[in-house]
This record gives structure tokens, C-alpha cells and sequence, in this order.
């Protein structure tokens, strides 16, 4: 079924008696080709762009829960590409590049809203910083300007000018930096997998790896066993936990970060804003609620949820930057598990296990990362060859001192 | 004796007082301050005379007092002795220890209640996560206090001190006020 | 209508407030919303998606449509629920999201177009042009959503935040929570007892049931004033408990002044974190309401509000109401509000068997199925035996069994567990550890059950704690159990809700379920189910057992759903603490903080600290004027910089210099006693990480320096270092930082200026005391201080310490002394400029991504030893690297050279690929005369002379640089030895 | 949270600043043969697991001591906390 305003339209008029399910809930098969384990935004992703960009076929995706349980529904939907490093930039622009056209083409709305991203800097160092990032950014092909107090102000006078700690200096600014309905990229993925003969199998968690010969033969589930020729593992959080059914110790520790919203408010906040000196960064929902988040709880955690003491940190933080948010209400808290990796950057490489794939360490940044994540897993699905901008996302990086270290707090997950 | 003048950690000639309520606060920068360690293998030693407190306590006596700071260290104050060198004092009664001069390290407020334990009880709520009832007359710890480290001394019931490093004595005064005023 | 009789307001005294700029009256005791109503105001609010007219659904903290825009101007407070505004005289409130009137309102146009947005319809359209969804669509949504509005000014209230701690909080103060604060209070426990409303009673005092023989509120009245006796119990009233989070931990919100026009001096509300070893939750339950068409008519609400605004607060929404139930609760509404004389149209019960429990027609076996009346309710449809008749009425109450209120339970993620019998959700057993609940919010609703449940529960708890509890004597009371039939919705064509506030009605719920977006999760977020300011307390389970109606398995099986903090909104005021603006974080001020000041110096944030950043003079116009004047001054007399940021610590005992040779990467065992030697610090993975100096002033004693930004975790890293990976070495360390003012005096000048002031009998000649020498010396007649001869700026230069009350004297006598020397007081930026000049590596170019290597320190790495990140820093990638700490020039002197430009090889292409490295650092330099800069450049070492192009883009700029060695001043050192 | 200090009782975890692994204790030889790989795993590789895990926190609002607590990562029950010092010389075979 094609989504259009017409179709809405009609719907409406014949009593929506003709919408369709969004996706099949069809029972595993003995065997596929491709086993994507995790029905998260990256997983959905992969099988989306292998079997419409490389023409796979035979891909199932094993989700544990339901789709989009993991973190593609618990974060605060921003999509940016503005990293400084070689690394890293050239994929998040990619992403970018996949953003701005991804609702024509899997045919959902997922309301991409480019608002801007605008990274406040309080210090000459932090400018000076900021300023080799917006180059990286241009000469990656990436969009970016840098902002002075004055220009700042007159895109969001409602911060505080006047008697701040951390007075702001300036802001590094991404114009087509800005937010995205998460569920709705879930969703959008998930149907235009569907539709392309992927099945989406929920409520099926593996419990093993089948290897034979140092070869991924299969998967043990919770529906059974599924012969796989290739096995691509996407589960963030729950990284540690999978991969270590195939005897993996990883560069990357589980962490909780909490995000919170506050109850609806007409509009205050035109895109995303971040503080500079303190843990905050805000957008505002269509709905109007305040999105907004910090730091990590920073202890290693699977729990989801997380504890007072950041959220009073964050909290803080933004009364510091925009004190006229203060009368609003927070209404809602969720946490999420972050796979922190080492040097904060993610992993999208072949295992030790032929044929098993790993796409994981996407700390707190996997959101923004995914259209590109599920791009560039695909093309190492299918072509057994990295793609060109995630050259450097190898597991060996780090054993090998070629970290990709963006805040340059080295091997600190909780720090990155 | 030098001829350059010494401030206070508040900038100012004279030490800061003030009256809140039953509560009275006020800078004490007449103490001396040292670190006492104690080195590998060296037993505890009665510096002036005075028991070392164990964890979490804080003891007078002998003209010194002293509290736990850590394992196998300790803080010295000796009041009325902050302009002389009284780390190297120490260092001649506690052999086999490691001395650290502090005097200038911390600032000292003492606070002071008129009535009884309850204003200072409900000062401490305000400022510190300690478990107030648990902190009673002898009891000291290092903690934080709206972004500042904080050494706590109860002296007595009525009687609290809040110590913080030099830097940040400005900072922690207007804390104090500020809490103060809202207790009213 | 008038006031009906009785109730907890005070008659004697009125309060004049206004709503939509209409004046009216309540008295203290009232709400809001009680107060609305007892002035004949029906319609409050209007929903999110449809801006459909509405009323109150309830009387307490779950209402979802009475949401007002309270006080104005800087105060303003949008979507306060007028079920919990306390009222107090002067109250302002504006109903909100509409354009036009509450009772005109534009957007209600949304409503007829209701067919077209349905649940997820927004998912399927607005596609086409790409274009259009940001400069059309997304415009007008984000204008059309959102409820109240923020007033755009800072909060002018204070803030604060508290810590407590007990043994037992007591959540909730009704029926439950008093008995088990009064159990455990006389236990002598140390006790809190928190309550969201102003008054503490719950439900009991929407109740009329007796107590024993008296009225409740009599038996509660007597329960306060024990309470009030005891010093081990603390009630807090006002108080919302929002979270639960771990070990005990609980968040909660004091309204110390919601209740006052203005808070007067005190804070607005105080943060309190409670940790307690036990807690009882006894929150009490939520009323269901049952779904029909039109159920969302203004007067339409729950029985039990409907009983409490008339018991509690003497109003009723109507003088004749009817009551649609489907257990004996409903009644209880009938019968109260017939008792004071308000006309009962009628009890609908679903039950077939269901009997009058009083004066009033009763209809078995009967549904409502449909509601008249835009703006207030007029009339409903009854369905019964097959037939179906509209009844007038002003007002309705549902009543369709209780949800227990357990949401702090699932705090933890705890799924609740369902009740057959009570046709609900109770709190799992595997909630938050210590939290037991009691009463209502554990299905156990009788008066009597709630008394007896809280004791017990309280006395659960001491006896975990070891602490005997007496149960204490509890009153009789009324133990009727209501069994709600199952009814979730009642079936029909129209539109009948489920979530209120955002626009959720059966319909959607079907909807989803034919598109497969049937798992709960699924259901919620394709529909906005649960996601309203009520967070779904009115909503949720009804939900969930109409999709289980629609997948055919049992309402557990279908899903539960569970909360996440907090219970109800908190202002990000009162979670930020009061630690605003300038206080958001202590200020650290240097020991010469003050004199700077009064000379008029200019400060900046240095991390923690404010630092003079320079000291501009009377006729200086520009930063730059003043800074060349310090740096030039310093580097022809003598300049002074108050340099006590750097982080100090003291290092001693037997293993000292063994420790420090560990920590940094060259070598420290070797110094000798007197001397000062540069170190770097490597981490672990083989990355400069903070530099500083190590002095040793004894066999067994040094300090070490820090930079100002790593202080803090370089002296963690050091005891890291101590007690976990060498805990059998002898050393001890300690932080100095604060204790010593450190004053930097270079120059050519500054031995002279020093000689002045250094005590007679110490020799700081150049051969007495050479370039990296130390000693502790007395200054100024006596004065205690450490001398360190080294040099950040190039020149001739020394810091003197001294104990800190000093600094500021000793800061003016080198002032004053050093005058026909020369003497300038410098800030950041000449300190800046000047160690750019020389070459020094600063945060900039220690930004944690730059290895030994690249900082030109490659060989400082010693091979003969084990040090913390050695053996990283050899790694492959690290070796391959390239690029090179190198200085920059412009070929141009009036060329700018900007930190933060790109690097490349003359006349290439630019891109990342081609990218040679970046300027780290930039400033004028007066020595040369022109910008300069350092950075970092792919074989920069191999590459002196070489012209290459500087790219920042940003600003549109390309200058030609020559690379030239770090070392703009003095490269061979000899001004340092001099 | 609450941290059970072994010497001052429960404090609020917000006095301590987390560092991970405890593993992070048992530091390779750098001197020894094959140290770069050693190392390369003392950095870099972590068990992570879902359940107990064994984890240095520092009181910096406190005592200065290094712990060494064991708490659930699922359900963030603490199960112990001891010195980190007593730990590591109990690991060198040290008197703790």
C-alpha cells in the first residue's frame, strides 16, 4: 500500500476500512540468507538496504521484543553530521545525504525537520575547537557557520545573555542539522523492508550462535533454530550480551543515558541547541513538549532507566542556559543502554567467526547514524567489503592505535 | 614577622560575622591547618598529645584537634597558630609521618546556633546529603555541596563547621547566606 | 449553583481570583477546579488534537483536561491542573491552547476534520514536496500543537534543594498512608510522611463514612495531632514524591509557596532527596472511566470526583446528575450527592443485577452510550434491554472500577501484575527494592483494608529493619469490596475516548490494531496513548483491555504498561535546584582575585576559575593594545602573573620519585633534591594527557604541578595510581593547590625584582640557583615561600609561593618594588601570546588527541622504564603518525592566522583527504609583529621553510604560511640560563 | 545509588566518580615480553556483563579511597565494596 495525502484523504472518507497492516508478522523459516539480529532502527535499516540497494534476498530480522524496542525509540531524535574527525565525517555526512531524501523514498513521513544544530562555545579554546570542526565539516562537503555572541542572540535571544556563569561567546551552527520523528524511522524502515519480502520476526530472541569450523552456520532462538549464511549483529546495548554467545570481549561497556520531555508548550525553541559548559541540549517536539538530555549516569548499567543526580544535573544545566524555561514541567524521563565504545566511535566489521558481522558502539550518537549505519552494514553484508566512509570503523583500531577519539578523553566510555 | 598583610579568604582585613537567626556564621582564618600521613609501616603517632580520631570522627584536645580524612590521614587544626609555621611544629611531633601545610588550603566557617541543635540540623538538610541524625557532636566527612568539596565538622550539637577550599570561599558564603535567609 | 452544605472550605473567608479575565470567589480549602465549579464554570479546557470543549474528568493530580496557564507576566505557569491549585486570593488563570475564546475556539475546526487524523495519519502524508514539510506542514502543526505558553522570561522565584534521610517514608496520606506513619512513628522510627495535597486525609476526606463513631476527618484530625506530637516524624504536606530510583532514593517536590501569591523570601519549592531504608506506598487509586461516544462532554467525569468536590468541597457540576457504573462504588456518588440534595437522574449500571442502594431510578443491565451538549453536558443516551432513551442531565460520573495509583512501584521497571478479581493492574513484587504498598495502591480500597494494610505494611518494614512496630489501634470502618464488572467500553458508532487530553478513542485503538501496531508499545506511540501531561493514568488500562477485546487474549497477555518518573510534572525550576546564572557553578578566585579587581583587570573563566585574562590602562582602546603592552613589557622588564590555578600536589615518602618516574613518561627518580624537572603525562593508551613540573624539595618530598583544567583528574589518576596499581609503595599525596598563592615573575628584570624581596641569606644568583632550580626560602622578612626558576613565557622567569592570605601583599609589593624595573602585572592572554612565542604546548595542543610524537616529545618517552602509557604510544598507529607541532608565520605580515584553520600543501586540492593538519593555537605576536601561530602538520618537522596554505573556510579565508620552528623567541634558551 | 563504604557505611554514590572494570587493577608489566598486546586488552576490552560486575568507584567527595564495588548492572543492587587498595595487594600477594 502507498501512503500518500490522497490515500489519507480517502481513507477517511470510506471509514479507514482499507489501511493495511504496516508489516507482516510472519513466522521464521528454516533459513535465510542474511539474519539481522535486532529489530532497532540499525537493524531495520541493514535488511531495508540489503535487499532494496544490494538486491538481497532470503533476509529475515530477529527482533527480541518488539520492532524498534531498543534505543530507536528512546532517544532525543536529533540528526546532525558535524564531527571533526576524518574517521567520522565523512559518514554522518553520508547519513545526512540519506536523511534528506529517506521519507520520498521508503514512503513515510518521519517528519525530518533541519532546524539546525547549534553547538554553543563559551571559551576561545572551545571556538577554536569549533571553528577546526565547522572546516572539517565544510571541507567534508557538510554545511556549517560560526556564530558570534550577536549572531547567537539573534537566533535565540531567550538564553541567558546577561549574567551567566559560563558567558555564551559564539556557536558553531549546522543549519541542516535537526530532529526526526524516531519511531516513525523505525517504522518507515521496518514497512519498506517488509514490502521489499524481508521478514520482520518478532518476539524472537537468540539465545546462541551456531559455529562450525570458525563459520556461522546459524542462530538458536526463542523460535527455534534459523540457518544463516551471514549473520550481521545490531543490538547496541545488548552488544555484550550477544556477542559474547560467539566467546567476544569487546571494546565497548553498556551505559544508561536518560533523556527527558517536558509536558507540551507552544513554541519556544527553533532547532536543537547544546551548552557548552554544561550537560544540556534541548529541541522541541512537534507536539510541543521540550526534548532534552545531558550526560550518561556514566556507571555500567543495563537497567533503562537511570538516577536522580543527572537528572538534576541536566536539569541545572539548562535553567543555566535558558532560564525562561523554568515554568515548564518535565513530564516524562525514559533511559536507554548505550554501547559505549572505547574512543566513542562505533564498530561496522567482520568478527573472528566467518560469516558474523558486527555493527555496534554507537554510544549515545547511533540515532543520527542511522540510515548510513544500516547502508554501509548492508554493504558489508553483501559485498564482504567496508564501505567507503566506514573504512575506519574496524574492531582492530583500537589494538592497533588508529582510535577515532572525537573528544579525545581516550579509553573512557563514560567520558565520551 | 613579614611586614606584607595577610586577607582573608573573602578579600577582606577582618574576618566575616553574621547573625541569622538563631544562627550565627562566621570565618575563622586564626586556625593552622596540616595534613598529617601516616608513611608505609608507620604506626599512628599522638601528635601534641592528641588520639587520632577514627573514621568519620573528629577530636579536640591538647590545644590541636584533628579528624579523619582518609585512610591513614588526617587533618590538624591548631588555632591561633595559622601564621606560623606550625606543619613544620607537627612534622617534629609526628615522626615517620608525611606533613602537609593546609592553613591557606580551607576555609573555615563556623556556625553557630543560639537554640539548640534544630537550626543547625535544618541547615545541614539544606546544604549537605548526610544523614543528619547520624552526624552527631564528634562527627566529621568530606562531602559536596553545590559543586564544591566540603570538609563538615560537627563540634558540637549546636555547633557545626563547614570548611572549603580557599578558592571557593566566596562561593560557599553565599551558600550559607542564601540557605540561611530561607530558613527564616 | 450555590454552595451544597458541609465540606472543607472555610465559609468565613473568600478569595477573589479570576479565570479568562472573569472575576469570581471561592474560599480557602478550594481549588481551582472547586472553586470553577461552584461558579457554574463547566468548560476549562480544550483537548490537544481536536480542541474539543471540555471539563474536569477528576479531582486530583491525574486530571488531563482542566489544564490552565496560572499567574502571568514572569510567573506564568502553563498546563497547571486546576485540580491542584491551591486557591489563594488574587489567583489568575487562562484557559489555554485555543485561538479565539475557551468557548469559541478556531482550531476546533480540527474536530470536523477528525476523519483525517486518525492515529498515525501524519506518518502517511505531507510528503510531497519534499520541500513543503519544513516551510509548510511542520510551520503549521508546530503552531497548532503544544498546550499552555512559557512566559519567555527567567523564573524570578528562588529554588533550593534539600537532603533527607529516614526509615521509613509513608508515600501518600489517607486511609493507608496515616495508619502506617502512625504505626511506625510510635515505634519510635524515624519517619516521613509525604502528601501531594494540601491537606492530609486522601480519599478519606471525599468520604463520608464513619470512622469508628466519628467522621473521618475527625479521626484524622486526632491522627495529625499525634503525628505532630512525635519528633521522629516529619509530615510533609504539599509534597509530591515523583520517583523512585535506586536504593532507597526518592525524589520529591515541596510546593513550600504555590499556595501564596508570592513566595515572600522563601523558595517557590524545594527539591528534597529522600533516601529511606523502607517506604510504603500509599498512594491510593485511580478511578476508571468507561468509553462511550461523546464521553468527553464537559460535566462527563469520574463518580468518585464527582463525590469528593461535593463532599470535600461542597459543589456538584450540576443539580441533576445521573451516574454510570459498573460496580457498587458508583452508587456511593448517588447516594452522597442525593444526601445533599442534588437530583439523581438516574444510576446506570451495567450489572443486570445491580440494585438501587438508595432514592434513585436505577437502570440494570444498562449502558450510556451517547452524550449531548458541546459546551456543557445536557442530556445522555441510555441503552438498555435493547432499547435506548436520552436522559437530561447536567452531569455525569463514571465509575468503572479503580486503578491502584502504582506508578513509583514500576519506577524500576517492575511489570505490574494483573488482578482477576479487582479487574486491575497491582504492583509487582518485584518493584523497588524497600517499597512496600499499601492500601488502595495495592487493591486493598476498603476503609478498612487501607487502615489495616498500612500498619501492616509499616510494621513490615520495621521489622525488616529490626525495629518493633505496635500496631496501633485502628477504628472501625467499611470494608465493602467493589468488584467492577468488566466493561471497557461501550460499543457504538461515534467517537468515544480513551485518552483524553491527546484525542484517543477506540476508533484509534481499532485502527492500530488493523495496521498491526498491536504490541503496547506499538499501540501508544502510533496513537499518542498515554503520552498526554497524565502520562496515562486515566487511560492506559482501559487501552490496554480494548486491544485485548480486538486480539482475543487476555488483557495480560496483551501487555501492561508501566511507568517511568515522575509521577506527575515538576517544574525544571525546582530540578535545577536554584543554582542559576551566575551560581550554576562556583567561582574559584585566585589569592590576588581582589587586587586584580581593583586594578581594573578584565577576568575570564578558566575552567573552575576566574582569571585576569589582562590589565587594560587609561587611554588603551582595544584588548590587543593592552596585551601587546604586557607581553613586550615583560619581555623587556619584567611582567608578574598570578599562576595558582595550576593544580599542586605534594608528593611524599620513601617511594616518591620510584611513583613519579611511573606516572610520567621521563624520567623523575633522577632528579636531583633542588631542582624542578618538565614531565609529561602520558594515559594509559599512549596519549599526552597534562603536563607540569615536579619539584623536588626533599629525598622524599616533591610537588608536582597540573594544569589548571586537569587538576582534578590528574590528583585522581595519582591515587588511582597509589592504591590500586602500587598500593605497596610508600607514598603519600595530597592536594596544595588552594594553600599556596604562586606568582610568576619573568623577564629580564626578575631576578633583580626578586632580590629585593628575597630575605638575606638566600643566594638566587644564577649560579646559586640556576635555571630549574628550587628551594623553600623566606621572603618580605620572614615569610615562608618556595622559589621555582622556570619559565613558560621564554624569558628569565621564577615563581615564588606563598601561603595564600599573602598573595594579594606580595602581588603589590612586586608591583610597587619592581616599579623602575618594569614592572607589569600580565593576564591569560599576554601569558598566551607569550608561551605561544616560545612555543609551548597548552591546552590546545594537548587536547587529548595528540600523542608525545606529534608534540615533538616523542623521544622524552623513556624506553628504560615502565611508565603509564609507554608501552601504548609505540603502537602501530601511533608510530605511523605524521604530523608535527611546527610554528606558523604569514609570507604576509598583515596576513591573520586563525586557530582552527585546516592545513594544506601549497596550491592543492582541499578535502578531508588531502588534509595536512590544523592551527592549534594563534595570536599576535609584538615580538615579531605579525600573527603567529602552532600546529600541526603531516612531516611538519621535515618541512621548516616550506610555504603552505592555511584554509578556514568558515571565513572564507586562504593565507600563505611559512613553517618555521615553535620556538618564535629565544630558540637556543639562552635568556633562560641567563 | 548508595555506596556501602566499607569505612563510613552507605554514601550517596553522587560523592564518587566512576572509573569501570576492576580489572582495570591487574595493570600489565610493561616491560615484560608481549606488552603491547597485554596492554592493548587492559585497555581496551571489557567483559560488560549483565549481571555482577566488579567496578572501581573513587570518593572524591569523600575519603579519596579507591572501591572496588560488586553491584548488579541489571538490577543495580550492590553486593559488596571493599577497599581497591586491599584488593590490588591481595593481588600482589601483599598483606591486605
Amino acid at each position: 500500500m502507498h501512503f500518500s495525502g490522497f490515500r489519507v484523504i480517502k481513507e477517511a472518507l470510506t471509514g479507514h476500512k482499507g489501511w493495511k497492516p504496516l508489516w507482516r508478522n510472519p513466522d521464521p523459516q528454516p533459513s535465510y540468507d542474511y539474519v539481522i539480529i535486532g529489530g532497532g532502527g540499525h537493524g531495520l535499516a541493514t535488511a531495508y538496504y540489503l535487499a532494496r540497494t544490494f538486491g538481497q534476498a532470503r533476509i529475515a530480522v530477529l527482533e527480541k521484543g518488539w520492532l524498534g524496542q531498543g534505543n530507536i525509540g528512546r532517544n532525543t531524535t536529533i540528526i546532525r553530521s558535524n564531527y571533526l574527525l576524518p574517521g567520522n565525517e565523512p559518514f554522518y555526512e553520508f547519513s545526512m545525504k540519506l536523511w534528506e531524501g529517506l521519507e520520498q523514498e521508503f514512503n513515510f513521513n518521519a517528519m525530518i525537520s533541519q532546524r539546525g544544530v547549534l553547538n554553543l562555545y563559551h571559551s576561545d579554546a572551545q571556538r577554536d575547537a569549533f571553528r577546526r570542526r565547522g572546516n572539517a565539516m565544510l571541507l567534508a562537503g557538510a554545511d556549517a557557520e560560526l556564530l558570534d555572541t550577536a549572531g547567537v542572540r539573534a537566533m535565540a535571544p531567550f538564553l541567558n545573555f546577561d549574567n551567566a556563569r559560563f558567558p555564551i561567546k559564539g556557536g558553531l551552527l549546522q543549519r541542516r542539522g535537526g530532529t526526526v520523528r524516531h519511531d516513525g524511522v523505525a517504522w518507515g524502515y521496518a514497512r519498506g523492508a517488509d514490502r521489499r519480502g524481508v521478514d520482520l520476526i518478532q518476539n524472537c530472541e537468540v539465545t546462541g550462535f551456531r559455529i562450525e569450523d570458525g563459520r556461522i552456520r546459524g542462530v538458536e532462538t526463542s523460535r527455534g533454530y534459523i540457518g544463516a549464511k551471514k549473520v550481521g549483529v545490531a543490538v547496541a546495548g545488548s552488544t555484550g550480551r550477544v556477542m559474547q554467545m560467539a566467546g567476544m570481549r569487546l571494546p565497548i561497556e553498556s551505559h544508561v543515558l536518560q533523556a527527558f520531555v517536558t509536558e507540551g508548550l507552544k513554541p519556544v525553541i527553533p532547532g536543537v541547541i547544546t551548552f557548552g559548559a554544561g550537560h544540556f541540549y534541548v529541541s522541541q517536539s512537534d507536539k510541543g513538549g521540550l526534548v532534552f538530555g545531558g550526560d550518561i549516569d556514566g556507571y555500567n548499567s543495563y537497567a533503562q532507566r537511570g538516577n536522580l543526580p543527572v537528572v538534576e544535573d541536566v536539569a541545572e544545566g539548562g535553567m543555566a542556559l535558558m532560564p525562561m524555561i523554568g515554568r515548564a514541567r518535565l513530564l516524562r524521563s525514559w533511559g536507554g543502554i548505550m554501547d559505549m565504545s572505547m574512543d566513542g566511535s562505533p564498530i561496522i566489521d567482520r568478527t573472528h567467526v566467518e560469516g558474523l558481522y558486527l555493527n555496534a558502539g554507537w554510544c549515545y550518537g547511533g540515532f543520527k547514524a542511522t540510515p548510513a549505519s544500516g547502508y554501509a552494514f548492508a554493504h558489508l553484508l553483501a559485498r564482504d567489503a567496508p564501505h567507503d566512509t566506514a573504512r575506519g570503523y574496524r574492531l582492530d583500531r583500537f589494538a592497533r592505535g588508529h582510535v577515532i577519539d572525537e573528544k579525545g578523553v581516550g579509553a573512557a566510555p563514560n567520558l565520551h | 614577622m613579614t611586614d606584607l598583610t595577610p586577607i582573608t579568604a573573602l578579600g577582606a582585613d577582618k574576618p566575616a560575622k553574621q547573625q541569622f537567626g538563631p544562627l550565627r556564621i562566621s570565618e575563622n582564618p586564626a586556625a593552622a591547618l596540616a595534613s598529617l600521613a601516616l608513611r608505609r609501616g608507620a604506626s599512628r603517632p599522638m601528635p601534641m598529645g592528641l588520639e587520632l580520631p577514627g573514621p568519620g570522627k573528629w577530636a579536640a584536645g591538647h590545644g590541636v584537634a584533628a579528624f579523619w580524612t582518609g585512610p591513614d590521614q588526617w587533618m590538624i587544626e591548631a588555632e591561633n597558630r595559622a601564621i606560623e609555621d606550625f606543619a613544620a611544629d607537627l612534622t617534629a611531633h609526628a615522626a615517620g609521618c608525611s606533613i602537609t601545610e593546609q592553613t591557606d588550603g580551607w576555609t573555615v566557617f563556623e556556625i553557630v546556633s543560639e537554640s539548640g541543635d534544630a537550626p543547625i540540623r535544618a541547615m545541614m538538610e539544606k546544604l549537605v546529603n548526610l544523614d543528619v541524625a547520624a552526624f552527631g557532636p564528634g562527627s566529621a566527612t568530606r562531602t559536596g555541596l553545590h559543586h564544591m568539596s566540603v570538609f563538615l565538622i560537627r563540634r558540637s550539637g549546636d555547633r557545626l563547621a563547614i570548611m572549603t577550599m580557599r578558592s571557593t570561599a566566596s562561593e560557599l558564603w553565599h551558600v550559607l547566606e542564601e540557605t540561611a535567609k530561607g530558613l527564616g | 449553583m450555590t454552595r451544597l452544605s458541609g465540606g472543607l472550605i472555610d465559609r468565613s473567608r473568600s478569595l477573589s481570583f479570576t479565570f479568562d479575565g472573569r472575576t469570581f470567589s471561592g474560599h480557602p480549602g478550594d481549588t481551582l477546579a472547586s472553586a470553577l465549579l461552584a461558579n457554574n464554570v463547566r468548560l476549562m479546557g480544550r483537548s490537544f488534537k481536536y480542541h474539543r470543549p471540555r471539563g474536569l474528568i477528576a479531582a486530583g493530580s491525574e486530571e488531563p483536561n482542566a489544564l490552565v496557564e496560572l499567574r502571568s507576566g514572569a510567573r506564568l505557569e502553563p498546563n497547571t491542573r486546576a485540580t491542584v491549585a491551591e486557591l489563594y486570593d488574587g489567583l489568575s488563570a487562562r484557559s489555554q491552547n485555543r485561538i479565539g475564546s475557551l468557548s469559541f475556539d478556531l482550531l476546533a475546526m480540527n474536530d470536523l476534520l477528525s476523519p483525517f487524523f486518525a492515529a498515525g495519519f501524519y506518518y502517511k502524508t505531507f510528503m510531497w514536496p519534499r520541500a513543503f514539510w519544513e516551510k509548510l506542514y511542520e510551520p503549521a502543526i508546530r503552531r497548532a500543537a503544544g498546550l499552555g505558553s512559557l512566559s519567555m522570561q527567567a523564573d524570578p522565584d528562588a529554588y533550593d534543594k534539600g537532603f533527607l534521610h529516614c526509615d521509613l517514608l509513608v508515600i501518600g496520606g489517607g486511609a493507608a498512608g496515616l495508619a502506617a506513619a502512625l504505626t511506625a512513628a510510635r515505634s519510635g522510627a524515624q519517619v516521613i510522611l509525604a502528601d501531594e495535597d494540601f491537606r492530609l486525609g486522601g480519599r478519606l476526606l471525599a468520604e463520608t463514612h464513619l470512622l469508628g463513631d466519628e467522621p473521618a476527618t475527625e479521626w484524622v484530625a486526632g491522627v495529625e495531632e499525634e503525628l505532630a506530637s512525635l519528633p521522629n516524624l516529619r509530615i510533609m504536606r504539599r509534597t509530591t514524591v515523583f520517583g523512585a530510583f535506586d536504593h532507597g532514593i526518592y525524589g520529591a517536590v515541596e510546593r513550600v509557596a504555590d499556595h501564596l501569591p508570592e513566595p515572600g523570601g522563601k523558595p517557590r519549592q524545594t527539591l528534597w532527596r529522600i533516601t529511606a531504608k523502607r517506604a510504603v506506598l500509599a498512594a491510593g487509586a485511580i478511578e476508571r472511566h468507561i468509553p462511550f461516544a461523546n464521553n468527553d462532554r464537559p460535566g462527563i467525569m469520574l463518580a468518585g470526583a464527582m463525590r469528593a468536590f461535593a463532599n470535600r468541597w461542597a459543589v456538584s457540576p450540576a443539580e441533576r446528575v445521573a451516574i454510570f457504573t459498573n460496580n457498587d462504588d458508583g452508587h456511593r456518588t448517588a447516594i452522597d450527592l442525593a444526601a445533599k440534595g442534588i437530583e439523581i437522574a438516574g444510576v446506570i449500571d451495567s450489572r443486570t443485577d445491580a440494585k438501587a442502594l438508595g432514592d434513585y431510578p436505577i437502570f440494570a443491565g444498562g449502558l450510556v452510550s451517547n452524550a449531548k451538549g458541546r459546551l456543557g453536558l445536557t442530556k445522555i443516551e441510555v441503552r438498555q434491554n435493547g432499547r435506548s432513551q436520552w436522559i437530561d442531565c447536567g452531569a455525569l460520573g463514571i465509575s468503572g472500577g479503580w486503578n491502584p495509583n502504582l506508578h513509583l512501584a514500576s519506577h524500576h521497571r517492575g511489570r505490574p501484575v494483573w488482578d482477576e478479581t479487582l479487574q486491575s493492574f497491582v504492583p509487582a513484587k518485584d518493584g523497588p527494592p524497600g517499597l512496600i504498598a499499601a492500601g488502595a495502591a495495592n487493591g486493598q480500597g476498603s476503609t478498612a483494608a487501607a487502615l489495616r494494610s498500612g500498619a501492616e505494611a509499616a510494621a513490615q518494614a520495621l521489622a525488616e529493619l529490626d525495629l518493633k512496630a505496635m500496631m496501633p489501634e485502628l477504628p472501625q470502618a467499611e470494608d465493602a469490596v467493589s468488584k467492577p464488572q468488566a466493561l471497557w467500553h461501550v460499543p457504538g458508532k461515534g467517537r468515544a475516548w480513551v485518552d483524553f487530553q491527546n484525542d484517543v478513542t477506540v476508533k484509534d485503538i481499532k485502527l492500530a490494531h488493523q495496521e498491526n501496531m498491536r504490541p503496547v508499545e506499538h499501540l501508544k506511540r502510533w496513537t499518542t496513548l498515554g503520552m498526554a501531561t497524565d502520562q496515562g493514568k486515566t487511560a492506559n488500562v482501559t487501552a490496554l483491555a480494548v486491544m485485548s477485546e480486538l486480539t482475543g487474549k487476555s488483557i495480560p497477555e496483551t501487555g501492561t504498561t508501566i511507568f517511568r518518573p515522575p509521577y506527575t510534572g515538576v517544574s525544571l525550576s525546582v530540578l535545577g535546584g536554584g543554582n542559576t546564572a551566575e551560581h550554576f557553578r562556583p567561582r574559584r578566585l585566585t589569592p590576588t582575585h581582589h587586587w586584580a579587581k581593583s586594578q581594573g583587570a578584565v577576568f575570564v573563566e578558566v575552567g573552575p576559575w576566574m582569571r585576569a585574562q589582562y590589565f587594560p590602562r587609561p587611554g588603551e582602546t582595544h584588548w590587543r593594545e593592552t596585551v601587546d603592552r604586557e607581553v613586550l613589557a615583560t619581555r623587556k622588564g619584567v611582567g608578574i602573573c598570578d599562576v595558582t590555578t595550576l593544580g599542586k600536589v605534594d608528593v611524599q615518602g620513601a617511594d616518591a620519585g620510584e611513583f613519579l618516574n611511573r606516572l610520567y613518561c621521563n624520567g623523575m627518580k633522577t632528579l636531583k633534591v633542588g631542582m624542578v624537572r618538565y614531565g609529561l603525562m602520558l594515559r594509559e593508551d599512549g596519549i599526552a594527557w597534562d603536563d607540569g613540573t615536579c619539584a623536588r624539595l626533599a629525598e622524599d618530598h616533591y610537588v608536582v604541578t597540573t594544569t589548571t583544567a586537569q587538576a582534578g583528574p590528574v590528583y585522581r589518576h595519582m591515587e588511582f595510581a597509589r592504591q590500586c596499581l602500587w598500593p605497596d609503595m610508600d607514598v603519600q599525596l595530597i592536594s596544595t593547590t588552594d594553600a599556596w598563592a604562586q606568582i610568576a615573575v619573568a623577564g629580564p628584570n626578575a631576578r633583580r625584582l626578586l632580590e629585593r624581596i628575597v630575605d638575606e641569606g638566600f643566594n638566587i644568583s644564577n649560579e646559586a640557583f640556576p635555571f630549574m632550580a628550587c628551594a623553600s626560602l623566606t621572603i618580605c622578612g620572614g615569610l615562608r615561600a618556595r622559589l621555582f626558576r622556570i619559565s613558560f613565557s621564554g624569558e628569565l622567569a621564577y615563581e615564588v609561593a606563598v601561603p595564600a592570605r599573602f598573595g594579594h601583599a606580595l602581588m603589590q609589593r612586586l608591583v610597587k618594588t619592581g616599579k623602575d624595573l618594569g614592572a607589569t602585572p600580565y593576564g591569560t592572554e599576554a601569558l598566551g601570546v607569550m608561551r605561544i612565542e616560545k612555543g609551548h604546548a597548552a591546552g590546545n595542543e594537548l587536547n587529548g588527541q595528540t600523542s608525545p610524537q606529534m608534540l615533538g616529545m616523542g623521544r622524552m618517552v623513556s624506553t628504560k622504564k615502565d611508565s603509564i602509557g609507554a608501552v601504548m604510544s609505540r603502537r602501530e598507529g601511533l608510530a605511523a603518525e605524521t604530523r608535527r607541532l611546527v610554528g606558523l608565520q604569514p609570507v604576509d605580515p598583515a596576513q591573520p592566522v586563525v586557530a582552527g584553520a585546516h592545513l594544506f600543501t601549497e596550491g592543492a586540492a582541499q578535502s578531508m583527504a588531502t588534509d595536512q593538519g590544523w592551527i592549534s593555537s594563534a595570536g599576535y605576536s609584538p615580538h615579531i609583529g605579525a600573527h603567529i601561530g602552532l600546529g600541526f602538520l603531516a612531516h611538519g618537522d621535515e618541512r621548516i621553510g616550506e610555504v603552505i596554505t592555511a584554509a578556514n573556510p568558515l571565513d572564507g579565508q586562504q593565507v600563505a604560511l611559512r613553517v618555521v620552528s615553535a620556538h618564535f623567541v629565544d630558540p637556543d634558551g639562552g635568556r633562560l640560563r641567563d | 545509588m548508595l555506596i556501602p563504604h566499607p569505612l563510613l557505611g552507605l554514601r550517596d554514590a553522587q560523592e564518587f566518580t566512576y572509573l569501570g572494570d576492576a580489572r582495570l587493577i591487574e595493570r600489565p608489566d610493561g616491560m615484560a615480553e608481549g606488552a603491547e598486546a597485554a596492554f592493548a586488552d587492559y585497555v581496551y576490552l571489557r567483559d560488560n556483563p549483565a549481571g555482577v560486575h566488579r567496578e572501581l568507584w573513587f570518593h572524591e567527595q569523600g575519603d579519596r579511597s579507591w572501591l572496588v564495588v560488586t553491584r548488579d548492572t541489571v538490577t543495580h543492587e550492590i553486593l559488596g565494596a571493599e577497599l581497591a587498595r586491599d584488593v590490588a595487594l591481595r593481588g600482589k600477594g601483599g598483606a591486605a
